[in-house]
């Protein structure tokens, strides 16, 4: 039991990485602060998936001047490449949609700043 | 032909992202070249489609592994479990493909006059095109995180083509909204994938079903899942958003967000019936789908009276429709593993959910398009302020009391024989949710005559004395949609026997997908 | 009321994800590899790259980055989309 | 800025364009790639942005154009993955023959750059892509919020 | 290949629909058909009759969209009032929504699986 709790941390650290995201995107009101909550949200993910593929004393997976040892799992690396791009896209647009949306409105609060209800 | 044949699946999603890559360059040279190859690509995309699923039904499942030494050689040497990413189209998928297709050319051709006053139409066009390709690849590929990645490019390109009217802020907003629950439920879906790459190493589906075992962390990600897309395809208690967006969108991209929305409910399917099966607790699960699309059916149809914003109104008669699709899902999956009761009424249920799906994307999309019509021509969706259209947009009016009458499932129209095919398999099943969605019909009839009344008919209001019918391509599209939904509601029978039963025995066929992927070792 | 159920649901949510990655996880540093250990076994011969993760990216799941290059594509397209000048008034 | 900022960033640039080309095109030895080299360059792009304003900058970098260059490198990435068509999309078809063609010895050795087929192309292109798509949105955000006006 | 869509134990075609919707569409136009000399235009029975007032102009003889099945919302007050108040245009609150119907989900197939 003691082993499985202390060995499989880094899985309750993404966890609790993504309970701190839901926090902010539950509770907190400002536009800026919720796309905050998106990256870290996706940087959960990432730290989950990059944990899943760890093996016990492994090497990056690169054979150039490769020292001895396990490789660790690519799969994982390369979806989590994947994921930091596409939430670089996807806080770019809604920062652009935040700003819109200051302009038009005045207002950063996602209680002030609506328009649509009901 | 038959090299075009073998290549189409991935032709259909890698030539729209190919012209939306030159949109841009095109566009600077001249915008009638721009609008030539942006319709010339998506009919040739209409026309591979409807090949591939001519070859699908005759021949059954299409597999096309990428980047191997041939297309089928879905497992390489020297390993037991697909290793590349591999595009799987059986029925279901050519039949989401249909969709897609049909919807993509109206929208492109009502787009044509409607955004002709809009800034930045090179960006647009190419935005709808990725939105196109992407909504394909969601339905075609059997890889769970390509899955993921096509959503994504859905929800972005959707989320800037919904704030394309940058001048309103109420478009802005819903543009927001969209990418913000995007985002969270996709992020929650790469989760629920880390979950099962965790467990099994595999991320492809079929690979996977063949493997799974229904742990606890399936459960949860299970749970994951069907929240996420449910989310994504507006079910009752996660579908505010959905009238937020639908509403403040050019309504050509409107006709788009719904097919994403049925991609979305494809994707549902494929999980429940391909991914889990048999072995998820099936009672459990369709009850909550169940128990989610009576709670769409209510609350989106009585949501729907009150609204006097006509395309907040048909927005919320969407979530409407999509509660049906789900009653006859669940209904299906709770019965998934008892074998007379799914010949008696299982199999009819789940095809009156997916010929609903097509149904729904036809008279959703032309009451959209009217709705546009009536904005692009007096500039406001308050009911309010319209009265007496009806003596001067004849023809807008007559393709909305189609679209009205189809989706109240009055008969001949289609929504009625798709709806009638949910009724009475449910009602073996169970009575009071037969009986709950006969009533939501009826309101739904009363939402569209409120609609129509209060819009078209009426002494010509003076104010509204010059107003014109909308320009040729608008009406074309309109028409395009109006023919197809009156052919489906006079032969149901063709449709029910040429695409749907197809797709229905793919989706209940879960040995016949896994063993296209496992069953082929070299 | 609103605090309270949103606490509520958050709390249960969190308690099952990680029971989760406490007990039935595989432990962490050995996971099951049976598909990544052939592409350890293989990417040199097949794609010919010493960087096994560049050729997952480009080979192996190299649709996936035209995926990942589309997002970006239609993010910079939105971008400049959303934040354009709009003076040009339609004839509504 | 200052004026020291400005002359160190201009000088600095050189060498961030030289280190993320060698990242872009060493991308399939060592670590890095298209994504990682071309984030660097645009990280040189935000730093001119930052030390001699965005008004400057559009003098002579227009975010129209950036976006051009952009759908260039997608279109070139997507090419080359038509390419393989012949037996399979996005099939390695350049393994073994003469241009990049060569298969590096099976374990641990020191590292080729003519090898990995299409990978160096496709971290080429993607690179370009990713370079001028990430200037192209920072400076359209800068641009706008100091209150310049857009391009259609 | 059937004109039919088979459901279970019933059937529907929308042919034979159509048959019986024109015969009776017939009889409709030979009954009206019957009254339609005695009309005649121009007159004052084409005229619009509000009991001797003055009919009002376009605007006022307009039904808004707001004002209909006013009795029906009447009735359902308290539904509505339950049914609306959900609906805050709040972004937050979508989020809440969404992790409430994962965590009931998954309360409900544990309690389920410990059960039975």
């Amino acid at each position: 039991m003691t082993e499985t709790l202390i060995g499989n941390f880094p899985f309750v650290a993404a966890v609790v990485l993504m309970g701190i995201a839901l926090y902010i995107l539950i509770f907190r009101r400002n536009l800026i602060k919720i796309v905050m909550g998106i990256t870290i949200l996706s940087s959960s993910v990432n730290l989950f998936l990059v944990t899943l593929g760890y093996r016990a004393g492994g090497i990056a997976p690169i054979y150039t001047d490769a020292p001895e040892g396990p490789m660790v799992l690519p799969v994982v690396q390369a979806l989590t490449l994947t994921n930091i791009v596409i939430a670089v896209a996807t806080s770019a647009l809604i920062l652009s949609l935040v700003i819109r949306i200051y302009r038009h409105t005045g207002s950063l609060d996602s209680k002030k700043s609506r328009r649509m209800k009901g | 032909m038959a090299t075009l044949i073998g290549h189409s699946s991935i032709l259909i999603i890698a030539v729209p992202l190919l012209i939306a890559f030159l949109t841009p360059l095109i566009g600077m040279a001249s915008k009638k070249a721009r609008n030539a190859i942006v319709i010339g690509g998506l009919a040739f995309v209409a026309f591979l489609v409807f090949a591939l699923a001519r070859d699908v039904i005759l021949n059954g499942i299409h597999i096309y592994t990428l980047g191997a030494t041939f297309p089928g050689l879905t497992i390489p040497e020297g390993t037991m479990v697909p290793v590349r990413i591999i595009l799987e189209v059986d029925g279901v998928s050519v039949f989401m493909g249909i969709i897609v297709a049909i919807v993509s050319l109206v929208a492109v051709i009502y787009s044509l006059s409607a955004m002709k006053g809009e800034t930045g139409q090179n960006s647009f066009y190419t935005l709808l095109l990725l939105m196109v390709g992407s909504t394909f690849g969601m339905v075609f590929t059997g890889d769970l995180f390509n899955l993921f990645v096509f959503l994504e490019i859905a929800s972005i390109s959707g989320a800037a083509l919904i704030a394309s009217r940058t001048r309103f802020a109420d478009s802005q907003e819903g543009g927001f909204k969209y990418i913000v629950v995007s985002a969270i439920a996709s992020l929650m879906i790469l989760f629920a994938i880390g979950l099962l790459y965790a467990q099994y190493n595999l991320l492809n589906i079929g690979a996977l079903a063949a493997a799974i075992q229904y742990t606890m962390l399936d459960r949860i990600a299970l749970v994951i899942l069907i929240s996420a897309f449910v989310m994504k395809l507006g079910g009752v208690p996660m579908h505010m958003w959905l009238s937020d967006t639908y509403s403040v969108a050019p309504v050509s991209i409107t006709v788009l967000l719904i097919a994403a929305s049925q991609a979305s409910m494809y994707a549902l399917m494929r999980i429940c019936f391909t991914l889990y099966g048999v072995t998820l607790d099936l009672a459990v699960v369709g009850w909550i789908i169940i128990a989610i699309g009576i709670l769409s059916m209510f609350t989106g149809v009585t949501m729907a009276v009150r609204q006097t914003d006509i395309t907040r109104l048909i927005a919320y008669n969407c979530v409407c429709e999509a509660g049906f699709m789900l009653v006859g899902l669940g209904v299906g999956l709770a019965v998934l593993g008892d074998v007379t009761a799914l010949r008696t009424y299982g199999t009819t249920a789940i095809s009156g959910a997916i010929f609903h799906m097509i149904n729904h994307a036809l008279f959703e999309g032309l009451l959209f398009l009217v709705a546009g019509a009536i904005f692009y021509r007096i500039g406001t969706r308050d009911l309010n302020q319209m009265g007496g259209l009806g003596h001067t947009m004849k023809f807008t009016a007559m393709f909305f009391l189609l679209g009205a009458l189809a989706s109240s499932g009055i008969p001949p129209f289609n929504g009625f024989a798709s709806k009638i095919l949910i009724y009475e398999s449910v009602y073996q099943f169970n009575p009071i949710l037969t009986i709950i969605g006969i009533l939501v019909s009826i309101i739904t009839l009363a939402v569209f005559v409120k609609a129509f009344f209060s819009a078209f008919t009426g002494a010509s209001l003076p104010k509204y004395e010059d107003i014109k019918e909308v320009p040729k391509t608008m009406i074309a599209a309109m028409t395009i949609l109006a023919v197809i939904i009156i052919i489906f509601g006079l032969f149901p029978g063709l449709v029910v026997d040429w695409i749907v039963r197809p797709a229905t025995d793919a989706l209940l066929g879960q040995t016949s997908y896994i063993n296209a992927i496992v069953g082929v070792i070299p | 009321m609103r605090q309270i159920f949103a606490w509520l649901f958050l709390i249960v949510l969190m308690v099952f994800l990680v029971i989760g990655g406490f007990e039935m996880m595989h432990p962490f540093g050995e996971p099951p590899s049976t598909m990544d250990q052939y592409i350890i076994d293989n990417a040199q011969e097949e794609a010919g790259s010493n960087n096994v993760v560049g050729a997952v990216v480009f080979d192996y799941r190299g649709f996936d980055t035209l995926g990942e290059a589309t997002v970006l594509f239609a993010a910079v397209m939105g971008v400049l989309f959303v934040l354009r000048a709009s003076e040009k008034k339609e004839e509504t | 800025m200052s004026k020291i900022v400005r002359t160190v960033a201009s000088q600095l640039m050189a060498f961030v364009l030289v280190f993320g080309l060698y990242v872009i095109m060493h991308g399939h030895v060592t670590p890095g790639g298209g994504f990682q080299g071309g984030a660097i360059i645009a990280s040189g792009v935000v730093m001119l942005i930052v030390a001699f304003g965005s008004g400057q900058i559009k003098k002579f970098l227009r975010e129209r154009r950036l976006s051009m260059v952009e759908s260039s490198g997608a279109l070139l990435f997507i090419l080359v993955a038509f390419a393989g068509i012949g037996t399979v999309f996005f099939y390695n078809f350049l393994v073994g023959s003469r241009i990049f063609g060569g298969i590096p010895p099976t374990g641990s050795n020191p590292g080729d750059v003519w090898t990995g087929g299409v990978i160096p192309l496709m971290n080429l292109a993607v690179g370009l892509k990713v370079t001028a798509g990430l200037s192209a949105a920072v400076l359209a955000l800068a641009l706008f919020s100091s209150g310049e006006e857009m391009e259609e | 290949m059937t004109l039919i869509v088979e459901s279970g134990y019933e059937f529907w075609n929308p042919i034979i629909w159509l048959i019986a919707f024109a015969v009776v569409m017939v009889i409709v136009y030979f009954f009206r058909r019957r009254g339609e000399e005695k009309y005649k235009k121009g007159e004052a029975q084409a005229q619009i009759f509000l009991c001797g007032e003055e009919v009002p102009g376009a605007e006022q003889r307009q039904v808004r969209g707001g004002n209909a099945y006013w009795g029906f919302f009447e009735t359902l007050k308290e539904y509505y009032d339950v049914i609306v108040r959900p609906h805050t245009g709040i972004v937050n609150d979508y989020v809440v929504w969404f992790i409430a119907v994962v965590a009931i989900s998954a309360i409900i197939l544990f309690v389920v699986e410990l059960v039975g």
